[in-house]
């Protein structure tokens, strides 16, 4: 059941290239036109248009009761929004940065993750909770964070990572059609990136891996802003001889591990990327699920993960850079991992 | 009907009935687990009657509660059924939880009791964000959001009682102060007399009633909840009560005395009430006595048919972690 | 020494300075950010400069301060390097978090500041465990928490200061209210008229006061900082001004009028006490010309200072995780 | 560097039995005689004597000053302490639950874990946070969270799963001393269970693997109460025919991964117990950790990890029971995993 990507090139028809912003806003706007449950509550989402712009007119599209600009009040506002999803809306709040969510999860993880569980199933809150993450923009280290691996560590969550424009789209209304909390994390880098991205709201399902390319040598498995980095350093490992695929999970919860399972079993080589620090992050999950399953057994080489410092992010741009996987990075630890076998 | 007083033979049967039905429910779970057949941990309410049944009796039955790990009253009050609540703390797969909540998370959706919460605080933002719900979809239905003391120092409670303040939410904040935190007394917690006195930073009405007193509960909760009906936003109605028992299960008692727990006894809210409808001449002896007969007689069924019930049933664990779409 | 007013030359002069350092360096700032030169964001306090100003020199060297995301004033009254916290911004290696921190972490604790904060409220626990770590040693010293209007919104400024207010701690809570947390206002933040009106909910102090006057501020924050030291307990002081510039560097200041900024600016704080300084025969023309000529020659020596230490160093990232034991 | 405990047997000279509460409370009373910067703080700490009665006492000896009751305002009480650290105190705050500190993550993430190295190591955070995690107490899905993979998730943050009454007590003194946040996580079914404990303060290091039983067929790795169970399950498990090491790292940061990686290297086997749910949880880093080292080349079966239902846990104790590995899972898991191979 995976959805192939092999080719996500030129805009075909009833598609034109958006920024990422822009597909997230289309996402919402069409939702709220469609759904009169759905609405949004912010940090200055309102006539601002957002701390990152995405928001942006639909203040005036759609007024200020459903684009509604609240008080820095984190715990509160996602609190409500849960309250209001049990009582019968959609709510899409929007957490200025993800670091933010550190102040809201409470009712992020002991009520909207649980309550349906808890209640025996009585009740559900279907609630979307945005949020920008990662590091880039020099914003220091309670502004650049990457806690996905926490997400996804929550039952009764499902965490959503897109890494292009129509990903971002597609996932986006898919995560608002959910009946559950849906965390869905923005990575703040990819804002102003474009490519094409559907007119109509075409959902792109939850719990399907994105095979961004096929190669026969290694497979890299990416989230987030790394996918377009590994997308970058295979084009550069070509050229060095070395063919990569490249995987982007989307859905951390849930996960999709089959075509990864299946690429990484064909090319016996998986070079796991994200931008979160290693110690128990994310991709050690992917690792592990490669270990227990007979992929172990035709791996080629040691299962190598490459992630952000065990650090939190500084300021300086040398350091901020210094402190992530970029480009080179992937490459060399590609060209590593090909010697070791 | 809603702002109605108790002061017509139906409703003061009523007040009553609910009040020893919450006694007779809050006996029984101590009853059960000092026995051995229940399981965890319970808070009783026992002492806190008046302000569940009073505040609730000003409720309309399609407005809402959220309510709190001291929760049994306030679901009572709402109109749940005492067999599928007995059921849930017995562990059994017909009770309002099929045995996944427990006493700390009853909820009964159908009778617009949004859930009891085991984190102290947490539900006081669902409150006000289901009232939020209500006021976009243009409804007149109202939230009573009740909480304890130790709540009103939470970061939760000042965002979203804030929250509700400035747009003006169809919410009532009532917190039932019963003077500690777990062992922490409001003396210690605070320096203000009264949860009350915070009303004011939020510019919203504060009152401070006598929590024993389930007119004067039902009183005050009526004229906010018409007041968050009208439009004009939450109040905080403060009902100063007691309970009688420890905190939990695990309570000794170690910090306050005997004499403050017999003082407060002494005000016991159905005895106080069971003399005024006497007195106005509004429930005899007899009938009195009746209903303390109706609500032994319903617990007794209550526990007989929760027990019969098969147990909660472990087969499914993970399908109930996601809503189906 | 610390409530001794402004009235004196050499506390004017002091006064003044610092106000003009505090717009130098948030000018160069907002230069070196226009030309490229600077990097993230920047949340600049220009017209904001008497708050910190008169609220540090309220306050002993060995008293501390907790500052915000808007901090540099608060670090410049505080004593900070100006060079320093300069090299600190253009990620230099001598900055004073060797790069690691920019702008909204400087913190210097030898003078005195234990950090600004990216996190909106951030500080104001922080400030309160640093006065109770005050009270249990029996130091006589004080904590002044900066922090703004949004901040009140936030449940870490409620449970921080009932904290504080129960426990009696040296602690000021300062307000700087200039009417925006980033775009939402005051008056659709709050259902009341001030930040100093949430006071009343812990029992402490609150007093409004006009920000813009170095002076008044200054007499308000010695008030209360004396109040503290005496073993009284927190006062909340709000300091009504106004930031000139954008929240950020991203803010198209969609949200306030021209006019309302032209207002605003016409309160210009550094104008005005250079008037009185004047009036009062205090300072002459020259002496104040000389003022501002020392700001400016400061802030220059410091930018140039900076820019030419060796940028911050990415070889031991790893190193500053954990303190050595 | 590995402390091995391979017969952590009848109390010695200098030792005598105590239960793991009485440990924790020993440390912190020796710990408060030995350095007056060392206060506590929490929720019914004081009179009460704790919502697991582990400060008991120490209100009596110490007074209301440093064994300090606090309202519930857990965001508050975990900021006062990292602000107490900063002027120089080294508080000991007690979490009622773990699951609330989900109240007080920015305090813990955003201000603790990065202060040191946000100022460029010009202050530090000496603090500890205490709380205790875990289900099987019929608290249900809000009380009995086991969160330590996000804590270790955290850089700037020293994890510790006590699991014995010794490593309780001594680990606790070393967290105490520490000049960094430590989130010290006590399993709540554990602080009855008794043993010898030193009656010095003896320090046990951060970041030291203990190794409980060493075996020649099977490692198994297990924190927290998982390892007790692991040794009831190596107990049946020799009836069985089956010879299985026990491992505890005891500490998830610092991770000490030599003792654990050589055991595998030399079992061929491992087992990764976690009460947890399974889902990006810890046991992935550790799993991750084989596959990325040539112990990957020593594995005679796939890695497997035994964890929690990727569920909250539920109340009824049957089906809480259900939610997290028992003896006889553990048991079933090392058999199964024997045939695999
Ligand atoms: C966030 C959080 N902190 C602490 C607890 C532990 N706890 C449960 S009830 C309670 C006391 C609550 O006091 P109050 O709000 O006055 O309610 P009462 O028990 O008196 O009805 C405490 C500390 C909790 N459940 N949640
Ligand atoms: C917890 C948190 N929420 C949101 C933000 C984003 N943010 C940074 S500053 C700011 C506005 C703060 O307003 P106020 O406290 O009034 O301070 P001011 O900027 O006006 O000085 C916001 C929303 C943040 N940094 N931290
Ligand atoms: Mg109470
Ligand atoms: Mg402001």
């Amino acid at each position: 059941m995976t959805s192939t990507t092999l080719d996500p090139g030129a805009p075909t028809a009833g598609e034109r290239d958006l920024t990422y912003s822009e597909a997230v806003r289309e996402a919402i706007g069409q939702a709220m036109e469609a759904d009169d449950r759905v609405f949004m509550l912010g940090e200055d989402i309102g006539v601002y248009g957002g701390a990152f712009g995405v928001s942006g007119d639909l203040f005036h599209r759609f007024g200020g009761e459903r684009i509604r600009d609240t008080p820095i009040s984190e715990l509160g506002i996602v609190g409500a929004a849960v309250g209001a999803a049990l009582a019968g809306m959609r709510p899409i709040v929007e957490i200025q940065f993800s670091d933010f969510t550190n102040q809201a999860m409470d009712q992020i993880v002991n009520q909207a993750a649980k309550i349906h569980y808890m209640l025996g199933g009585a009740a559900s809150v279907p609630m979307v909770l945005r949020a920008p993450l990662g590091s880039g923009t020099g914003a220091a280290a309670q502004h650049s964070q990457s806690l996905e691996a926490w997400f996804a560590h929550v039952p009764g969550l499902k965490v959503v990572m897109p890494a292009t424009p129509a990903d971002a789209k597609g996932l986006l209304l898919s995560a608002i059609d959910d009946p559950n909390p849906v965390i869905f994390l923005e990575h703040k880098l990819l804002y102003r990136t474009s490519g094409p991205v559907p007119v109509e709201p075409l959902r792109v399902p939850l719990g399907r891996t994105a095979v961004h390319r096929r190669g026969a040598d290694l497979t890299v498995v990416a989230t987030g802003v790394m996918v377009s980095r590994a997308l970058d350093a295979a084009a550069v490992l070509t050229d060095e001889g070395v063919d990569v695929s490249v995987l982007d999970p989307r859905t951390l919860t849930p996960l999709d591990d089959a075509p990864i399972l299946e690429d990484v079993s064909r090319t016996g080589r998986a070079l796991l990327v994200q931008e979160a620090p290693g110690h128990a992050g994310f991709t050690a999950e992917i690792a592990a699920r490669i270990t227990e399953s007979p992929t172990l057994y035709r791996l080629l080489a040691p299962v190598r993960r490459l992630s952000g410092l065990d650090a939190p992010i500084p300021y300086a741009p040398q350091l901020e850079r210094a402190s992530v996987p970029q480009v080179d990075d992937i490459v060399d630890a590609a060209l590593t991992l090909m010697k070791e076998s | 009907m809603t702002s109605a007083p108790l002061a017509d033979a139906g409703r003061a049967r009523h007040a009553l009935l609910t009040m020893w039905t919450i006694r007779r429910f809050e006996e029984a779970v101590d009853d059960l687990f000092a026995r051995g057949l229940m399981h965890g941990t319970m808070h009783l309410s026992i002492g806190q009657e008046a302000s569940a049944t009073g505040a609730c009796m000003a409720l309309r039955s399609d407005d809402a509660i959220t309510s709190t790990h001291r929760g049994h009253g306030h679901c009572i009050g709402k109109g749940a059924d005492l067999t599928r609540m007995m059921a849930e703390l017995l562990a059994k797969e017909t009770g309002y939880c099929r045995g996944r909540g427990g006493s700390m998370h009853i909820a009964d959706v159908a009778t617009g009791n949004l859930g009891a919460n085991g984190i102290v605080a947490g539900g006081i933002p669902i409150a006000t964000g289901a009232a939020l719900a209500y006021q976009l979809r243009g409804e007149d239905r109202v939230v009573a959001c009740f909480f304890g003391d130790g709540a009103a120092n939470e970061g939760a409670f000042h965002e979203a009682v804030n929250l509700a303040a400035i747009w003006k939410l169809p919410v009532v904040f009532i917190c039932e102060n019963n003077k500690y935190g777990m062992s922490f007394s409001t003396e210690k917690s605070m320096a203000v007399a009264h949860v009350a006195d915070r009303a004011s930073a939020y510019g919203i009405p504060g009152v401070t009633v006598d929590g024993n007193d389930v007119e004067a509960v039902h009183a005050a909760v009526a004229d906010a909840v018409s007041r968050a009906r009208s439009g004009a936003g939450p109040t905080l109605v403060e009902n100063v009560t007691y309970r009688w028992k420890g905190h939990s299960k695990s309570d000794k008692n170690l910090y306050r005395t005997k004499e403050e727990i017999a003082e407060w006894r002494a005000l016991d809210p159905i005895v106080r009430f069971e003399a005024v409808v006497q007195e106005r001449g509004l429930l005899d002896e007899a009938a009195v006595q009746a209903v303390r007969d109706e609500a032994m007689q319903a617990m007794r069924e209550a526990v007989r048919a929760a027990n019969a019930a098969p147990d909660a049933d472990p087969s499914d664990l993970l399908d109930a972690v996601f809503a189906p779409a």
